[in-house]
């Protein structure tokens, strides 16, 4: 199977929502995809192409818009493939993934925690590493970091 | 020497002395079957009784001014520094290897426990996040006096290179009183080691 | 130096003093200070106060012994820096513990808190108290010396898991909740083991028993028994393989997880003086006491205090099968340890019990000839 | 030890585990932010600190991902030195593995066995890279240094001594009957659902999977040596110390074929035509110009390596500065804490420590 092969039965069973496909190195290729049909081209993929395996969900800050990123593995054509959908940045919400790939679940939450992407569907959406009520997304590009100055810690302890 | 007949060789009990003994004061001879007997010579007590007072009262006099027992408490907790066992990030692996085989800290007297209320040291190893600040105060607060902190690294002792990030605490002296800091990254467990015999230099000195 | 006694001693000790001290004092109450009560009395205390303090230089001996031995097991060297090889470590940790402040955790019931390690501790010396290390160690031998020994080494379950239950923690009292079921599962086997002694010595005396093994040790006919009985202990003592109580990976410390200080001292002393009071038995009731074979030259025996020194030895020798024990293996489950005391050491025990009834038996056949038992 | 902080919340019904509930991010260290801000060499120094008792295979992960954003490639030597570090980081790391699961057993003497064993390794890093456990060794486009003389000789030496001890800790753990009362049978993790759950490497590969990306998808120059896979059929805790005292044997193949290789083989350490910024040593006479070239040809690299904890993946955007514009790591140990919530469930409390000790926690990678 090549990415040409995949994408092209990709776009048949999803006409104009599957964006274009970009070489990388080491795997199938990058498949950008409309996030509209988020959950049915995941079901398409585990079911009918055999990417049983989750590797990595994550998520980039482009400013403009938010990109998340799917890493899924092939087991029986031992090839990863790369999926990547374009977010709103004012509404930076997609379908999650764990119905169908359960790994996906610490992934998505630490793509909510850092970067701040929504996954409808997720069964526990919270954050993963920062402690809850934490105000900010890190990993987006308006969080500055910086050196920190004097501070005075008040730390409340429970 | 009694009337009745001493059924075992009698015990060296006799105190070596040239001195006659006294006169005008009996002997004090007891016996209970089964006991072998003991004469006894007596003290020379009304002479006993002065030096002893000196002696007391020059002792009394050391120990207000902190001199007699204080310092044998001092040799002691700083013979026997229990740092507490828990590890934060890339310098406990460091902190274990020192329990190894080859720089085994243990000759020092230093043995980890897990339960902060047997600990006298909090050795701070690695990377404090803003997640963990309370947790690390609650057990040093858990600690019972007296007790001492260790800044092992880099990150313990400033952020390290970490310093920027938007989750790490700058340096544990932030949190709590800290005695020694270990530069290194992570230091190597020569390093620790060093640093805990400074410590013990540093309770020397302080003489607490 | 057969009838000189560990009592005489403190009894001379005692006169020399009162006689010492009754000079200051008028006659009235000279003589009240020299009659046999008050002397007495002394004796007593000072019997007391040298049996506590051998106790107390044995169990941090002990201490010292395993930290060194266990050190070489692991290819490390232990305590070296404090004292000469470092004998005096255990000594600066002692007042260190003793210097540091006890804390109370708010939640805590101070009674039960205060009260267990001191009652733990209490109780260990009291049976250290009742062991002969050598003839004429303790002051007489009452007749059931080792069952005494035994009832009191069993009330330990009940203090740790009041100090457990005290200081409201969790983990204390899980640990607590385990140390309790371990200690308890493990003193039926114990019992019989000791048991199978008492039926081929044929007395609870352990002056008794010790005499009864001139000709040969117990260990060679109740080696089941044994087996049993040093498993138990380790059970009793609360050391690998059975330390689930203390169990760091999950219990923090175990049940002592909320005492510092004084209290964790007395927790730590109590348990390594039960470690030594696990193999001083061991050593009576199953290698011979402070006897040694025939065949070994006189001059290693006759020299003075040859008991208490060959004891010594017998006794070290014992823990350090402890402590080897603990270098090599790792801890088991809750429940199989329970499984393996109820399912395995019991039916172990009666075994042993059946097999020492069966050497009596024997001994009282007419072909071999009765011989007649000294104890009884 | 290793296990370091993290928080497991357990609801229990008597002794058996009902649900669990794994609580992380105690040592987030804000790692992905730093790198945004940093050179790509920099950021090997957050790397050895990533995964600290795996810091060179940290290095080679994020360095694959990066030349290929970048558009580099090493010469064939360091790509043989790496290799080499690689399977002695693993070696390291699965001692340091060793010795913190047995200490969960109650087992002190080999923790002891261990960390001594695990020093000759890092003695032989020191070395040539001149840390303990943070090295900076690795360098966009090649290897800092070559390996000092007499080093393949110390190497030999080291690697046939640990062979030896291997079979020593067999002897401490798997002729030992508690062991196997406390370890077979426990956390249980059946392929299929490893595989939907996430889980990589030891834990995987002892469900009887063949999983492993150094045969499945060879990188760097592991499709020219000779290993094989270890596996086992257990899926169990017995089965995952098989698998990694296994895999500590097949990497002293492969450290002893990468040996021979860099013995007849020597050459140069770092590629040729870098520029200045990426720390190129010499320049090449008569191409000044590409070393002011400040905008690299932008692109996005994406590696995935067998780590010893399981499958690690670095996904680096390049947008044409000197700084990545986006760093992501996948970290194996976060998942298969992540799947507690499905093979710890049904066991007993005094069940968690040999199980999780049987995952290889290492929270640095975790929490990044």
């Amino acid at each position: 199977m090549d990415a040409k092969q995949l994408s092209d039965g990709l776009a048949t069973r999803f006409p104009g929502k599957i964006l274009g496909v970009d070489p990388l190195d080491g795997t199938l290729g990058r498949i950008r995809f409309d996030p509209a049909v988020a959950t049915d081209l995941f079901r398409s993929l585990r079911d009918d192409y055999q990417f049983t395996h989750l590797t990595l969900v994550g998520a980039t800050d482009w400013i403009d818009h938010r990109e998340v990123f799917y890493v899924l593995w092939s087991d029986t054509d031992r090839l990863y493939l790369v999926l990547s959908a374009n977010l709103p940045t004012d509404a930076p919400v997609i379908a999650s993934s764990v119905p169908i790939w359960p790994s996906a679940n610490a992934h998505e939450r630490e793509a909510w925690d850092l970067v701040g992407v929504k996954f409808e569907g997720h069964p526990d959406l919270r954050r993963i590493f920062m402690p809850e009520g934490y105000a900010y997304h890190p990993l987006l590009r308006s969080f500055k970091i910086h050196e920190p100055e004097d501070l005075e810690v008040k730390v409340r302890s429970d | 020497m009694s009337g009745q007949a001493p059924e075992v060789p009698r015990p060296a009990v006799r105190p070596q002395t040239d001195a006659s003994p006294a006169g005008d004061l009996p002997l004090a001879v007891i016996g209970q079957p089964g006991v072998p007997f003991v004469e006894i010579e007596t003290l020379r007590a009304r002479e006993f009784i002065p030096a002893a007072k000196e002696a007391l009262s020059s002792l009394l006099k050391e120990q207000a001014q902190g001199k007699l027992i204080r310092p044998v408490f001092n040799w002691a907790g700083r013979n026997s520094l229990f740092p507490l066992h828990w590890g934060l990030a890339c310098c406990a692996i460091e902190f274990a290897a020192a329990f190894g085989a080859r720089w085994d800290a243990e000759r020092f007297g230093v043995v980890p426990r897990s339960s902060p209320r047997q600990c006298d040291l909090l050795i701070v190893n690695g990377t404090v996040t803003w997640k963990v600040a309370h947790k690390l105060i609650a057990l040093y607060e858990q600690m019972p006096e007296p007790k001492w902190a260790i800044a092992m690294g880099n990150c313990a002792t400033g952020g390290g290179p970490f310093r920027t990030a938007y989750s790490v605490v700058p340096g544990v002296d932030k949190l709590i009183p800290v005695d020694v800091y270990i530069a290194g990254c992570p230091p190597r467990p020569e390093n620790m080691l060093d640093g805990i015999l400074r410590l013990e230099q540093l309770i020397k000195e302080r003489g607490e | 130096m057969s009838s000189v006694t560990l009592y005489s001693v403190a009894y001379s000790i005692a006169a020399i003093l009162l006689g010492g001290l009754a000079h200051l004092f008028p006659a009235p109450v000279h003589g009240w200070l020299i009659s046999g009560d008050v002397v007495t009395a002394l004796a007593t205390v000072i019997f007391a106060a040298i049996l506590l303090a051998a106790s107390m230089l044995n169990t941090i001996l002990l201490i010292w012994y395993e930290r060194k031995l266990l050190g070489r097991f692991m290819d490390r060297r232990g305590a070296m820096h404090v004292g000469y090889a470092g004998l005096l470590q255990n000594f600066a940790d002692g007042l260190k513990l003793f210097r540091k402040d006890t804390v109370r955790p708010g939640q805590a019931d101070p009674l039960g808190f205060w009260l267990s390690p001191t009652a733990y501790m209490v109780t260990s010396l009291v049976i250290f108290g009742l062991l002969p290390i050598s003839t004429g160690w303790n002051g007489g031998s009452l007749p059931l010396t080792l069952l005494l020994a035994l009832v009191i080494f069993s009330f330990a379950p009940l203090f740790i898991f009041l100090g457990a239950w005290a200081s409201n923690n969790k983990y204390s009292l899980i640990g607590g909740m385990r140390s309790a079921a371990q200690m308890i599962a493990y003193e039926v086997p114990i019992l019989l083991a000791v048991v199978a002694v008492v039926v081929l010595a044929g007395s609870f005396d352990l002056n008794t028993i010790v005499l009864e093994q001139r000709n040969y040790w117990f260990w060679a006919p109740l080696f089941l028994a044994l087996i049993v009985f040093l498993t138990g202990m380790l059970a009793e003592m609360e050391r690998i393989p059975f330390d689930l109580p203390e169990a760091e990976a999950e219990l923090v410390e175990g049940w002592n997880t909320e005492y510092g200080g004084m209290l964790f001292a007395f927790f730590m002393l109590a348990d390594y003086l039960r470690a030594l009071v696990g193999s001083i038995l061991v050593v009576l009731l199953f290698l011979g006491g402070w006897t040694l074979p025939s065949y070994i030259p006189a001059a290693l025996t006759s020299f003075p205090l040859a008991g208490i020194v060959w004891f010594m030895v017998k006794t070290y020798l014992v823990f350090g099968l402890f402590v080897w024990v603990r270098a090599s293996l790792p801890r088991i489950r809750t429940d199989q340890l329970l499984r393996l005391g109820w399912m395995r050491m019991v039916p172990l025990a009666l075994l042993s019990v059946i097999l020492a009834a069966l050497v009596v038996l024997a001994r009282c056949l007419p072909l071999i000839g009765c011989v007649p038992s000294m104890g009884g | 030890m290793t296990h370091g902080l993290w928080n497991l919340r357990v609801r229990i019904e008597g002794e058996i585990i009902k649900d669990v509930e794994p609580e992380m991010g105690y040592l987030h260290r804000g790692i992905e932010k730093i790198s945004e801000d940093r050179h790509y060499n920099e950021i090997i120094t957050l790397m050895d600190r990533t995964c600290y008792v795996a810091g060179l295979a940290w290095e080679h992960l994020f360095i694959v991902a990066a030349e290929q954003a970048l558009h580099v490639t090493p010469p064939e030597r360091a790509e043989y030195i790496r290799v080499l570090s690689a399977e002695l980081q693993r070696i390291a790391s699965h001692l340091m593995w060793y010795s913190a699961f047995v200490q969960d057993l109650g087992l002190m003497t080999p923790f002891l066995y261990g960390m001594r064993d695990r020093d000759l390794i890092l003695d032989l890093f020191q070395s040539y890279t001149g840390g303990r456990l943070t090295y900076e060794y690795m360098r966009v486009g090649g290897v800092r240094s070559d390996l000092p003389l007499g080093f393949t000789q110390r190497c030999r030496q080291v690697v046939d001594w640990l062979m030896d001890r291997f079979v020593e800790y067999d002897q401490l753990c798997l002729s030992s009957t508690i062991f196997h009362e406390r370890c077979d049978g426990l956390g249980v993790l059946l392929e299929p659902e490893a595989v939907a759950y996430g889980v990589t490497g030891p834990m995987l590969r002892s469900a009887g999977s063949h999983r492993d990306l150094r045969k499945d998808r060879p990188y760097s120059v592991y499709d020219k040596l000779q290993f094989q896979v270890a596996t086992a059929s257990t899926a169990d805790v017995t089965g995952r110390y098989l698998v990694r005292m296994e895999e500590m044997r097949q990497s002293v193949r492969i450290v002893r074929q990468c040996l021979d290789w860099l013995d007849d083989h020597p050459g140069p350490v770092m590629a040729e035509h870098l520029p200045r910024w990426l720390g190129a040593p010499y320049a090449p006479m008569g191409n000044e110009s590409y070393l002011l070239k400040r905008n690299y040809p932008t692109g996005v690299g994406l590696s995935m390596m067998e780590e010893p904890h399981g499958e690690a993946g670095a996904y680096v955007v390049n947008d044409g500065g000197e700084h990545p514009y986006r760093v992501k790591f996948r970290s194996p140990v976060l998942i298969n804490i992540w799947a507690a919530k499905r093979y710890l469930p049904g066991y007993r409390v005094a069940d968690i420590p040999p199980i999780m000790g049987s995952v290889d926690v290492c929270v640095g990678e975790c929490d990044r």
